[in-house]
């Protein structure tokens, strides 16, 4: 565990924390430089900021429509590590994409074409180039959503390397054994996802966030819930249920793509979130499931 | 356990929700398939047996050994039910996840035949069925739509994307996230995350028994060389796994040549689909392998005049026998493939997939290298093609094409 | 020499100019077929077995045992090259021709299975192949006169009367009766003068061969019954031959009812193809049979959702053996053979030819009269079908049919 | 063999003869009787007349149409009898039908239709009641294109109990064997068909007349040939190699299809062909082949 943590400092300074998650890019890393901003000023604690890929396996409409628009406006990782450079703000940053955009970064590989020379050396698929670039915009973390600890271990040794924390999710059907097998390369937060499923804003907290909270008691480091988050009385309950902060993306998307005034509604956001889950921290009795 | 990788190529790069399940499957695998607890073996065999049509028969094609002054022999998937190898993978699983206690199977498919495959499994299995087909294949593959439908499975449209079969797999996975505890995913080629690259090609490695056999008992002895298109490649790993071992058997993978090979990076288009020929090694779903993709890491869209060849990816054991050079990838491009198709049509009587169409065209090609005697896998029968072949004979000059002229003015 | 008729059925009407051409065929069919002289019976065989895909399973159907509460056993013909039946026939006849030294084939077809399996023996066997096939016919099915010509054939539009199976009939004997020096006429079915009927029961044969050894070994014992639709009747009597000396299985031909069994005498319609139950003797294309006429002798046009079952006549050893009382001769309608066609495809994973839905409708209607254990042929795939079978279920509120709604609106 | 043959006399006595071949009903059997009446005033020495069946296998398009015109126009055997009845012509008339109009006619047999009990009996097929029908009429013969030498020994011993000819086609492929078998149940005349193929106008004469001309040389009957004769020119080739004979069908069905006066030109086409035949049988050298 990284007790370094910037990440981990941030959530247990600011408990009970709102992470908030963006698609960078969406409609345009201009727009989402000030979104994330206002993000910021409206209380968030933690920023995750996706890197788009084409195939978002785990993602529900909301975000896959998201990264569609970040694609086609030109996102790519280079403008990526631009963005996260420009970003003046105060939370921690992390990034989120999946483990392609992971590895192919700075590999030199290239796909045939006319004029490169087939017999031209090109590195393999590594994590290290994608993992420097990271450390060195600032960026505190990443969050891999197809990389199950299974796979993790080039990835978690960059991380080591340059300081940077690699969160793993918490699915509803992780049991003990894999738990352990987690939470050994987790650092910055364990990521509880709610629910089977997507992403995507629901109406209710799911029974299986309680059950996760309470399998994760054990463990010592910070326990963020996400999946389905989307108002502040959501995370009101899940901060009651134990969790030390909440994470919430597609509803702060539903806001970029359907706003006529995003900035502004987004540092609401923020700020009913941030709201909703101070009060679960201060509720009298936490609930037990 | 069973190994999860091939060389470098393969693994489970899943979100962990899914990752008990793989667990769970792997187990399964393991206990039904590779130990044949409770029978499962015996059953997979004899249902293969009176529902499939197995074994299927390998043939000399008379007209083209003549023509490549050699011995062709033909594998025929062809008349395996449904018209392809495909059921040989969807009855072993949707076998296996009723082994498993599953309620409900789950699948993509791209031009159908998965689907309909699948589809038929699980009607003869008595296993609730959704197939996920992207909105664009819906509506050009309407007679599968149909076939899929009859057989009493849903068939939920895909909107995302181009709506093909690359939007079909990621939603299939997303509904998989979500019903994982009581859904079997049934994946239909030799891709994906581990367990499946290892039992899909298990299931489909009788196509390589049986011809080996039949091969040695009609032409006395093993082939020079066996050729097998490759899409995601489950033909083909059923067609070769066999023969591996067999050192002087050379094998040769036929990928979609398309249109051409190079890739348009700004449109994020690959003319083709020839993967193992041209890919470069990442990860797309659920496993490291060779993709097509531009230079960032995002998967481009694919093309053949096959549907079924129409994949950015290809299963990973494939990539590493590539790698290790055990399996030489070469690609037919599309006008070479339809050639093919027209002439095995006229010449043995026999409409062939296009994708096997793609096999075929590799013979014509470069039945010199090949040696005397080539086992060639025809994966399909070529009825779903007749309106795709009709279209695209019409846009070429084909020499090998006949004219369709008999219709009303 | 093979006795011409069956009883007071069968014979030789034909114009003089095509009897030597009946001797002719009458001694080959005895030499090869009979006498196997030449090994041409093995030769069949084999090539039946590499190309034809024989044999084919008896699969327990294990949802429509559980629904009738009695052993049902499919013949699975399906499988066969090409999707049904008739490729025993055409291959039979296509090489009997080149033993002949025959160097021309021609056939007739009406809905094109026939004309299919023809082309395709034909491009088999290397052999010039010309297919008559009724314009109305041609246009509605399109996808089997694509398959024609993929295969090499040339597919002639009859224009004459209603352009379907009867005038196309007519038509191809016109050609024999110019060229039959040259020419052999593939007949599609036991119809037509001797030695058709005896000829294309006994390539046919095999069907039953095959189900009786398969029961035996499966069921431990012959089946109670044997149904199979009847059309000419080719898979009729194909599946019928070897049992008809076994006293104790009942066999059953399955015509079908259409939407009535009323003839509208005016309009020279009948709105059924139930020749056996509801014909009168009589002489059509070469043969005494049972006949749909008009009192005065006057062909009617016969009616079924199946174009393979819309003929007006029937095997004379068919209109024999039902005489005689071997065979019951039943019909199942339109509506309930769209339903067998439903259920089959969804309960048990085949779909099949809508034809072969007419067995499976009797065993639905009467399956308490069958006994425990009964075998139904299964002639043919229902792909063809997937276009009607949509477009009447629209016009029908059918208990067993999917909805097809996932096209884009 | 029938000698006392009204028809076999008709030929002998008219040498060399024309017979020709109408479809009765085409297009009505009121101007079938004109068109007959007319033949007959042309020279037509036999008369035959189509009976129309659904299933003309023997015919080519001409004839095809003529027979569905004359269905169409509701022609029925009874009508068809009627017609005969009532026609004034010197020249004998045959009938032209196919087997299934002479089995059925009279038999009793019905569709199965709701009026008809299904356990009434039936005759069985027969020919004798048409048969018996057609000698009333006074049709001196029948021709039956589907009914080979072999199946016509119920209709011969019909035709032979009311002195009917039947008379029986011999093809080019027919062989020495056929022949006999044919010979010894033929009367009236031997319709020697010109071709292999269906009935139909062509433009020459084809080699296989002369050869079966040539190979019936031995047998004592009148020789009549058909099959694609349409003009007086033809009839002349025909009769100098050797028949008794000229049929023509088809020629004479073009010009009641098309021609705006059918009544003169049938008399004027008889007239022309039975001249095409005298000057054949006058020739000074009888070709040989
Ligand atoms: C007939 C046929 N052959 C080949 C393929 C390609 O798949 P694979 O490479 O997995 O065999 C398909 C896929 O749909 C197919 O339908
Ligand atoms: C599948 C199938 N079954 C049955 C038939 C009917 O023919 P028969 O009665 O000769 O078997 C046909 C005719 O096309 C057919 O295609």
């Amino acid at each position: 565990m990284n007790t370094d943590s910037e990440i981990e400092r941030a959530i247990r300074e600011n408990h009970p924390a709102l992470i908030t998650y963006l698609t960078a890019g969406d409609p345009s890393l201009e727009e989402t430089k000030a979104y994330v901003e206002a993000l910021d000023r409206g209380g968030a604690d933690l920023i995750e900021l996706g890197l788009p890929f084409s195939e978002p396996i785990a993602e529900g409409p909301t975000i896959q429509a998201a990264i569609n628009r970040a694609l086609e406006a030109g996102t790519t990782p280079e403008r990526f590590f631009e963005l996260v450079d420009d970003l003046e703000v105060e939370a921690p940053l992390l990034v989120m994409t999946y483990y392609n955009m992971i590895l192919q970064y700075g590999s030199g590989a290239e796909p045939r074409s006319a004029e490169r020379d087939a017999t031209e050396p090109q590195n393999g698929p590594d994590p290290e180039p994608f993992v420097e670039r990271a450390a060195e915009t600032g960026l505190a973390g990443i969050i891999v959503p197809d990389l199950p600890a299974e796979e993790a271990a080039p990835l978690r040794a960059a991380c080591d390397e340059r300081g940077l924390d690699l969160v793993f999710i918490v699915a509803p059907t992780t049991n003990g054994e894999r738990l352990d097998r987690i939470m050994s390369q987790a650092s910055g937060f364990a990521y509880v996802q709610a629910r089977l499923g997507t992403t995507g804003a629901r109406a209710d907290v799911s029974s299986a966030t309680h059950d996760s909270l309470a399998r994760l008691e054990e463990y010592d480091v910070p326990k963020a819930v996400g999946f389905g988050v989307s108002e502040g009385e959501h995370a009101r309950e899940i901060v009651e249920a134990g969790a030390d902060g909440v994470i919430v993306g597609s509803a702060l998307i539903d806001i970029v793509a359907e706003s006529e005034t995003p900035v502004a509604d987004l540092e609401a956001k923020a700020c009913e979130l941030k709201g909703g889950a101070e009060r679960g921290a201060n509720a009298p009795e936490p609930e037990q499931p | 356990m069973s190994e999860s990788t091939f060389g470098s190529y393969g693994g489970q790069y899943v979100p962990e929700a899914l990752m008990p399940a793989l667990e769970e499957l792997e187990d399964a695998y393991e206990r039904y398939v590779l130990e044949n607890e409770d029978g499962f073996v015996d059953e997979f065999r004899e249902r293969m047996r009176d529902f499939g049509g197995r074994p299927t028969p390998l043939q000399r094609a008379d007209r083209l050994s003549e023509r490549y002054d050699s011995e062709i022999y033909l594998k025929r998937e062809d008349l395996v039910h449904g018209g392809a190898h495909k059921l040989n993978n969807a009855l072993g699983q949707v076998l296996l996840a009723k082994y498993m206690g599953k309620e409900r199977i789950i699948a993509e498919t791209g031009a159908g035949q998965h689907g309909t495959a699948t589809a038929m499994a699980a009607a003869h299995l008595d296993m609730p069925c959704e197939i996920y087909m992207g909105r664009t294949d819906v509506n050009r593959q309407r007679p599968n739509v149909y076939r899929m439908r009859m057989n009493g499975a849903e068939v939920n449209p895909v909107e995302a994307g181009r709506g093909t079969l690359k939007e079909a797999i990621n939603e299939t996975m997303r509904d998989w996230a979500t019903t994982v505890e009581t859904t079997h995913y049934v994946i239909g080629s030799v891709v994906g995350p581990h367990p499946f690259p290892t039992m899909v090609r298990d299931f489909q490695s009788v196509i390589g028994e049986e011809a080996r056999e039949q091969i040695r008992g009609q032409a006395g002895r093993l082939p020079d060389s066996v050729v097998a298109c490759a899409g995601g490649g489950s033909n083909t790993m059923g067609a070769f796994h066999a023969f591996v071992d067999d050192e002087d058997v050379s094998l040769y993978a036929v990928e979609a040549g398309g249109s051409s090979l190079e890739i348009d990076e700004r449109e994020g288009v690959a003319p083709n689909s020839a993967t193992l020929s041209t890919g470069t090694d990442g990860v797309l779903h659920g496993a490291m392998t060779k993709l097509l993709q531009s230079g960032d890491g995002q998967i481009v869209e694919s093309h053949s005049v096959s549907a079924g060849l129409d994949y950015a990816g290809v299963g990973p054991e494939l990539s590493h026998l590539v790698e290790t050079g055990r399996v030489t990838p070469v690609n037919v491009d599309d006008e070479a493939a339809l050639n093919a198709f027209h002439r095995l049509s006229r010449l043995e009587g026999i409409i062939p997939a296009l994708e096997s169409a793609h096999a075929l065209g590799h013979v014509e090609e470069a039945h010199e290298d090949l040696g005397d005697l080539v086992v060639v896998n025809v994966s399909g029968r070529g009825d779903k093609d007749l309106e795709t072949v009709l279209e695209e004979t019409e846009k070429r000059d084909l020499g090998a094409a006949p004219d369709v002229e008999v219709f009303d003015s």
